[in-house]
């Protein structure tokens, strides 16, 4: 964060509170869109069947990991792509 | 916040207004991803009816029930294993 | 709003006015894209033919009843939820 | 606003470059919208062309006809009933 | 712009300079969904295979050309309904 | 803002800020672009797992480091033609 007074530091910390604040929920609002969307099917009752709750419960663990595993993968290019770009 | 926090034991005004319009945001994207989702599950894509039938508006008011019972699950578990896992990072 | 001053709750007021608009900008959106994709189709005219704008008067129609309905459910759903928070 | 703003007769600046931007982006945000569903009707999804046919291009330019009287005769619908009905209550 | 004072103005302008990057950067992302899901669709290695890079670059330059060509017609269109609309 | 700039020649704060912002939310972007794409291509919608297979880690993988090429290769094409062309007019 160079050329940044205390003040604009501060300023920016709290903007960027905000857009982690936003980005998770996108985030969940994504995952909630694919599970429910894959999982629940069966509209004979107002419930979650049992099939439907561990369907959705494996949906959560499997994106949780893909996000995991993928922000690795994400954090290892860009930190390459930088490297790259400075080299030039 | 909470470490640092001694010095301002008062939330500011802006930090009030931002955690209600916090909260009434995710009420309000719920509602639009409830809709969304329902809409394709329950609703004839053919428009040969302008009005809902009776098993569409069944089938919209089950689906609602599921879809908060289903948020409410992922929720939970999100935290439960988010908090364990470092979620989000 | 318990606990706000007038200042904050008049603040607070103008942003979900702002909020509204951007919601019911988000619905309409939607609303257009879903009846646009499925009933028309036909592209040997520049003009909507009367089965087009048939199609699309039946899908606003319920549309906005399949909105109406869901918006009662997710009233009632909400009212519950938060009771049954209250009570733990 | 109308109730209690008889104390104030004047828009603020703040509200009327709130009134320009929502003008702007409704209408960007219909731009946005017409690219996304007419490239959805017309262009083939295989891209073994770089270059637009002419079917393609005849396409877009009828599609982009029927989108703003779409556009137009959903608004003037939902303006009729919605004001009857209490839409986006 | 009429009934804006200079300051006025000056702040629109700096809203609509953002409006206008943040305008680009949906449309960019939109085509890079559209190009990436179109045309990338094998994982038996970790680079672009030459099909792949064919497809991605002739997926741009016909998205591209569909954006100038909307932006004409939409612009048209615009007029032509503004002009309408004084009329009544 | 270069051709008018000259009677302030330092960027404001809320210039410097709005830089480092938005620098930010574009690799955000990027990286909920890339969730979302790379799950569609590798993982199995049944969810009959709650784990990922070996051959669904390796996708991931693999989709990420084409993902990362693609975004560049289009990023640059962009810019060589979108010069040309004026791009988003």
């Amino acid at each position: 964060m160079e050329g940044l007074t205390a003040a604009e530091s501060r300023e920016l910390e709290q903007r960027l509170q905000k857009r982690q604040v936003k980005e998770f929920m996108t985030v969940f609002g994504n995952l909630v869109d694919n599970c429910f969307a894959a999982c629940v099917d069966d509209f004979t009752s107002r419930a979650l069947s049992g099939r439907e709750t561990g369907c959705l419960s494996r949906c959560v663990t499997k994106s949780m990991a893909t996000q995991t595993r993928l922000g690795e993968r994400f954090a290892e290019l860009n930190a390459a792509m930088t490297a790259e770009m400075q080299k030039r | 916040m909470s470490l640092f926090g001694f010095g301002r034991p008062q939330p500011t005004s802006a930090e009030k207004i931002a955690a209600v319009e916090n909260e009434l945001r995710v009420v309000a994207e719920m509602h639009s991803r409830m809709i969304k989702l329902c809409t394709l599950k329950c609703v004839d894509k053919t428009y040969r009816e302008g009005e809902l039938s009776k098993g569409e508006s069944v089938c919209l008011d089950r689906c609602a029930a599921k879809f908060f019972e289903a948020h409410q699950t992922i929720s939970e578990q999100l935290q439960r294993e988010g908090a364990a896992r470092g979620f989000g990072a």
